[in-house]
């Protein structure tokens, strides 16, 4: 990945409450059809940014009760990459601790549960995961066409 | 809030199908195993769920399907689905949910292909 | 107008770049289809969201560059309003200078601009304007149904 | 960025009309204003512009529409819309434009009326 110019930056903070990860989705799909992704793509970032939503709403504890998030379009001089942070000010997590989701284990076992992450990198290009007992910033980063990084 | 996912269930004999319309979230997957159990309470044992009117699943949504299958799997039934937004289907394919509950482009192959012969 | 209790309020920040008024319409458009506004009404607001904006990214000047939006959903218990401001730190105006646009007089003015304040309103149900050397705010509220306010 | 308006021309004679795909905003009025003018030279005095595929407008576009409207009545024509989403047509009503062009809900209306008898 060549490091390149951030050409425009939009920020949302959402309220800790249900359905909120879907402003979080639309304002993704603008700043996606904004630098011309293709639809399918578009949809897939939708997707992996409603999961991460959810999992600050879910697990994070943060006493601002708020997601704050910033979209980057990056590219020199054209748009390349949409970028996505999403942030929690809350407990943190250790990555290395969280199991690996397997389906023939989950179709038997009592929690069901435990597939965001793994959704989140298996439909975005890059994803980087920094957490601490400050809170939690997922990174991910989508290509504005398949085959570009 | 947000329009609640609406759900629409067709029987025929140990054939059902599920026709959803919205997100699949919590409720909305609660809200479709409500209904999967009424099916096969009602004798149903190939569930298909038809996805068309649904852009948008979560991961909380999905476990519940994945309830559903263990429950249909129990009573050797199956669940199958179709009519996935591609985004849908890759994801379907990240989790290898498609090892227990199979894909159909379209309702009609659906159909075709899990009828008792 | 009664007074009711803010339920969810979501902060939208945008560079003052072209087009960028999409990202606010969207947003705008997430919010109001969780509190089940009517499409048409939604569409209104999506115009009048984007006037707003256009007016900022245009007029301002504002050192930051930035276009400041907070959406609020407001009722009690359940949604009845959906109230929209949107704040640049630019040069303010004095709103009573602004001469009211008469299309008899635009079809042969040279200057055929000056019709977004106008619109605003037309689209909503309150329209606001605090504006002084610090900087605009307008804040808008549209009722989730006819005849609410 | 953002996909740029498309439009299309189709001229008839002295009655050409104007398809219009995307936002209308500044670059998108000037597009239609360039083709407008184009289908003016080409001896057109009746245009109609049908909206069907545009969602979205800016008071800035708007303007420019403006612009044609008044050139069309220098050369004694007239502009004429038709396939407005309610929104762009309240708009429209607002800004009292619809003294100086009509508005007709789909273009086969449009065309019975705006045609010279
Ligand atoms: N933002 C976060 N803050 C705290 N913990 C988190 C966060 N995101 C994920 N986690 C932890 O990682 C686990 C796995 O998350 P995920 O793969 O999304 O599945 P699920 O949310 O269904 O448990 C969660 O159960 C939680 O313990
Ligand atoms: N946010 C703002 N900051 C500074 N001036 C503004 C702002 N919004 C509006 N104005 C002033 O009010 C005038 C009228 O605005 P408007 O009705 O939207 O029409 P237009 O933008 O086409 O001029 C503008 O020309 C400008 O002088």
């Amino acid at each position: 990945m060549v490091d390149s110019a951030v050409l425009r930056e939009v920020t949302l903070t959402l309220p800790m409450l249900p359905d909120m990860e879907i402003a979080a989705s639309k304002t993704a799909t603008a700043m996606a059809e904004y630098m011309e992704m293709s639809p399918d793509r578009i949809d897939e970032v939708r997707m992996a940014v409603v999961e991460a939503c959810i999992n600050a709403i879910e697990h994070s504890g943060a006493p601002d009760r708020k997601v704050h998030i910033t979209f980057s379009i990056l590219g020199d001089p054209a748009p390349e990459r949409l970028q996505i942070e999403i942030t929690d000010f809350g407990v943190g997590f250790r990555p290395a601790s969280v199991e690996e989701p397997n389906i023939d284990q989950k179709i038997k076992a009592l929690r069901k549960r435990g597939w965001g992450l793994k959704i989140i990198e298996g439909l975005m290009d890059q994803v980087e995961v920094k957490t601490g007992n400050e809170g939690t910033t997922v990174i991910m980063t989508k290509a504005r066409q398949a085959g570009e990084r | 809030m947000t329009e609640a996912l609406k759900v629409r269930l067709e029987q025929h004999g140990s054939m059902a199908v599920i026709y959803t319309d919205g997100y699949i979230n919590n409720q909305g997957g609660e809200e479709i195993a409500r209904v999967a159990y009424e099916a096969m309470e009602g004798g149903a044992r190939t569930l298909l769920l038809n996805l068309m009117g649904t852009k948008i699943v979560n991961s909380i949504g999905i476990s519940i399907l994945i309830e559903i299958i263990e429950k249909m799997l129990e009573v050797d039934g199956k669940l199958a689905f179709c009519c996935l937004t591609p985004t849908i289907e890759k994801t379907f394919n990240i989790m290898g949910l498609t090892q227990y509950a199979e894909i159909f482009p379209d309702e009609e192959q659906a159909v075709g292909s899990l009828s008792p012969a």
